[in-house]
């Protein structure tokens, strides 16, 4: 395990430790385990507040969207494993304005049901929530059960929509509104080159062969829809792109914002290949990249591997894309 | 058997439990992510630690509310959270009774089981802990003789985890395996079977003895 | 060799393209061979030019900072290797405003005899040409040396604060001598764990074993000053912050900027844990970090790593960091 | 020896060349990037494709011209660069004469390691190409011989690059790996003693008459 770190079972508090003093002016912590941070002006008073969380191992994902324009606050798990519901409840209420708070995180299992605890702890507080689900990986389930597709990358576009809302004063069923909108009209899919090893366990989250790659990976590396040979970046882009198309049935006129997210290993380079063949590929299509973003948006520690994302369009949509934010990982001018 | 009897049970049966973590967390890692054999010690670890804090006369209900809020915290995850539920739905039908009967233990049981299915929004052939769980309570209730009631449960979820090995996972992380699934035994469900066993053997009178 | 990549022979050339289609508001491509990248509004009448350039393989560096505030071109060779003098030349012509161009980038042979070659060329055409280069890395020359030192992520801050100078008008021996001035106060020391495998030979850039780790390695996995056994994230924060403090003769009292730079395949979570204990370091010393940054500055493709800069401050310095600047991989508000 | 004459000399010599491809790559695997092997390949083509393209008339100096443009261009790098503006220097010699003799050859070749020397701010004993160079000029300058001068080169380019195996280098990437350079043998001074060598092999009188 070749990794620069320090007791295994320090890494998350220890990482969390150096983001709160990178970045002093941007976030600050909640409790005693600072296991929750939250914006440094938070709670904005009057406005929606956005809880999000899940495990670490991703940054930026999750901590990393919080800020101006984007999330208020994040509750942190340990690697790959979920906050308990009284972290999330803590971010809760240190981001409440009095407009209620958005839980807007990944669709899986222990974050389900941690945060669906925190639901009625909220409401014991007078804390009215809603909930949306990042659930665009198409690999994880057909469409037909898309409502249990589990959430990877594509929830980027679901927090910069969600966080524009209710930085310009939206409701609290408006900005779940448009976070679901956002999460509808998205799909993604990756593909894995090289496992994850966890810190604690020292083992690899799965087994590749030297020519193989996995395709339709999770972000934990869970398996996708199969394993194949290692094609080239041409080949994967158009199978992932078709794929998606396929799924968000879009076809020429439509406007889209494309999303190529490195899993961590990948240099950006190759991520600058698959947009590359994405964007002629659309383009072929008649479908036009409005707005793009290259780079590590959602990681799984030293995985090799890429995932495209695909978000369908509307004037409203983009506005939200393209209204100002500022975290220590993302801005927007 | 009153609080203070139940507290220590729990704690005799912790203390073996986590001797099942390395194959809970294989089965895990073949299903899922691997995680089920550190929830599990975390988790029994915490509990004891919390049950060692309560006092004496501390009743039944208050015993499990303890469990529950350690066990949630200890690791966060599917199992975490659900099992929390289900002990807190379960101690809600105990009220503010000093001691328990069969009686309390068998309504207990179903209503762990139903706080589950009704948060993870799953059934009986999802292949998940409910394959134990049910049946247990199942058997639990129609078997009236206490000394044979805990190895009926025991049978009972055997049962289910051999049975829904054959099914396709429906929920959680499982479900995204698709029909890879079918031939790998749920982690949760055997999570079960092996807390009761962990119970049987840490419970019988030689043992029970322990503080 | 696992990488999502086409014909090797064509890795530069594409990926260059997959930039140039994501972003054609900021960037255009001059000339056939399409390797040479300046900021769309290139030239700005008036404003003294900078051309920075070098080997593929680094992103963000070198292309990534081209833009307002930054860089106006880029030369843009093969996978660690240098661009032509003619390349470097067409980037001068066009970029050059007429107050004449600042030739910014690192210390290595190739790219020094190239870009020599040019000025003489450039000479020619009219244009002044003055030459500052990146020579941070203190592992790869003792401190009487300095001047034979390679150029690594330490010239991210000549880049920013020449850039600035450039954008509010400043001439161009006062733009050299701002680039020089950072450049001096600039210290750098990395670490490499894993090597890079080039597209094109397929070799691994060097090779070590599982528990092993190279201190003080280059951006090409240049050997560096010795090879030990893999250390803690602390331990390696420590060894490379002590010599960078040393070198730089820093003590208490004085401010800092602190860039931890990832090599590629390193996750960011351990990134912060290096800039923790940095920060702590420094803190326990008096000495003052008035502006960090996290991520991945250059790299060399997948390698595991990361490295460590130090710039002291004095308010002119903070201030050029602080003005704004955009660029496809960086932005400052 | 006209330029037409020159050309098809070098056009010879550069077709045996790149046999030392690998040879050379290696040797700055260890000491270097390694990618002098391509430096070498790629310019040698490059560098017959453009003299494929000059008129028969051309003079010496505008076949050495054609010659650095495309070896400069083909894999810029740090031996590209300097021998390009060492070709440059050499040819500026010549001035616009119509044929080269033996004389003109050896102030070519001091001029060409003087500008690398003035560029590369190296000398003789840094373990640079120069070691290689720098004792070959002289030797040229020293024989008056025609047949035996081109031995005397390679002897001399060979005794350079034997004697500089155990210095420390001083100059380019090797520099950096400061102690640990000695021993090992120099790339760039390996280079320039195998172009003399395959300059040999291929302009011999039986194989000269290859057009
Ligand atoms: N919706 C659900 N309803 C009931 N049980 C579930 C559900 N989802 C998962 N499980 C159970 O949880 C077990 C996995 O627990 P755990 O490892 O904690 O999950 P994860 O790591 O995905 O959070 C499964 O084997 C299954 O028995
Ligand atoms: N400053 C210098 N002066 C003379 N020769 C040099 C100098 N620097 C490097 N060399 C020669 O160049 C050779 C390496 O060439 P090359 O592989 O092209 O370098 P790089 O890959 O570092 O650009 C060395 O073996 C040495 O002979
Ligand atoms: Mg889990
Ligand atoms: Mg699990
Ligand atoms: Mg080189
Ligand atoms: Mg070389």
């Amino acid at each position: 395990m070749k990794k620069i770190i320090n007791e295994p079972k320090d890494f998350v508090d220890e990482f969390v430790d150096g983001i709160l003093l990178a970045h002093p002016a941007l976030l600050k912590a909640i409790g005693q385990d600072r296991r929750v941070l939250v914006r440094a002006d938070a709670p904005v008073s009057g406005k929606v507040g956005i809880v999000t969380g899940g495990g670490s191992g991703h940054l930026p994902l999750f901590k990393g969207y919080v800020g101006r324009g984007l999330c208020d606050g994040v509750a942190i798990g340990n690697v790959f494993s979920s906050p308990s519901s009284a972290q999330i409840l803590e971010a809760t209420k240190a981001v409440d304005g009095g407009a209620g708070v958005l839980y807007l995180y990944g669709n899986y299992g222990g974050d389900v049901f941690n945060f669906d605890l925190s639901i009625d702890m909220a409401e014991l507080e007078g804390i009215r929530t809603r909930t949306v689900l990042g659930r665009d990986d198409v690999a994880s389930q057909p469409k037909e059960r898309a409502a249990d597709r589990r959430g990877v990358a594509g929830i980027f576009f679901a927090y910069k929509a969600a966080g524009a809302a209710a930085e310009r004063g939206d409701s609290l069923d408006e900005v779940a509104a448009i976070a679901e909108d956002i999460i509808e009209h998205t799909a993604t899919m990756g593909v894995g080159l090289s496992p994850t090893i966890l810190p604690t366990t020292g083992k690899p989250s799965f087994e590749l062969a030297d020519d193989e790659m996995e395709i339709g990976i999770g972000i934990h590396g869970e398996p996708g829809i199969h394993r194949g040979t290692l094609e080239t970046a041409d080949e994967i882009a158009e199978h992932l792109t078709e794929r998606l198309v396929t799924d968000l049935g879009i076809s020429a006129g439509d406007r889209v914002a494309v999303l190529v997210n490195g899993l961590g290993a990948t240099p950006l380079e190759e991520l600058y290949l698959l947009y590359r063949r994405t964007h002629q590929i659309l383009e072929a299509k008649g479908i036009a990249i409005a707005k793009n973003y290259v780079g590590e948006y959602a990681t799984s520690l030293e995985m090799a591997g890429a995932s495209i994302s695909i978000l369908t369009l509307t004037d409203d949509r983009l506005a939200l894309l393209d209204a100002p934010a500022e975290s220590p990982f993302f801005r927007e001018v | 058997m009153n609080g203070h009897e139940l507290s220590i049970a729990i704690q005799n049966c912790l203390t073996v439990f986590p001797e099942y973590a390395d194959e809970l967390g294989d089965l895990d890692q073949a299903l899922g992510d691997g995680d089920l054999g550190i929830t599990v010690s975390l988790g029994a670890q915490a509990v004891i630690d919390a049950l060692l804090q309560l006092p004496p006369e501390s009743k039944p209900t208050e015993v499990v509310l303890a469990c529950a809020k350690a066990f949630a915290n200890a690791n966060p995850s599917t199992m975490a959270a659900l099992v929390a539920g289900a002990l807190l739905a379960g101690s809600r039908v105990w009220g503010d009774a000093e001691s328990i009967d069969s009686e309390m233990v068998n309504k207990f049981a179903l209503a762990a089981a139903e706080s589950i299915s009704q948060r993870g929004k799953s059934q009986v052939g999802d292949k998940t802990i409910l394959d134990a769980m049910f049946p247990a309570a199942e058997a639990l209730r129609e078997t009236n003789s206490g000394a044979d009631r805990l190895d009926a449960a025991i049978e009972a979820a055997e049962r289910g985890v051999i049975t829904s090995k054959e099914l396709q996972s429906r929920r959680g992380r499982a479900s995204w395996l698709q029909d890879r699934s079918i031939g790998l035994q749920d982690p949760g469900a055997t999570a079960f079977l092996r807390f009761l066993q962990s119970w049987k053997a840490s419970n019988t009178p030689s043992r029970a003895a322990v503080s």
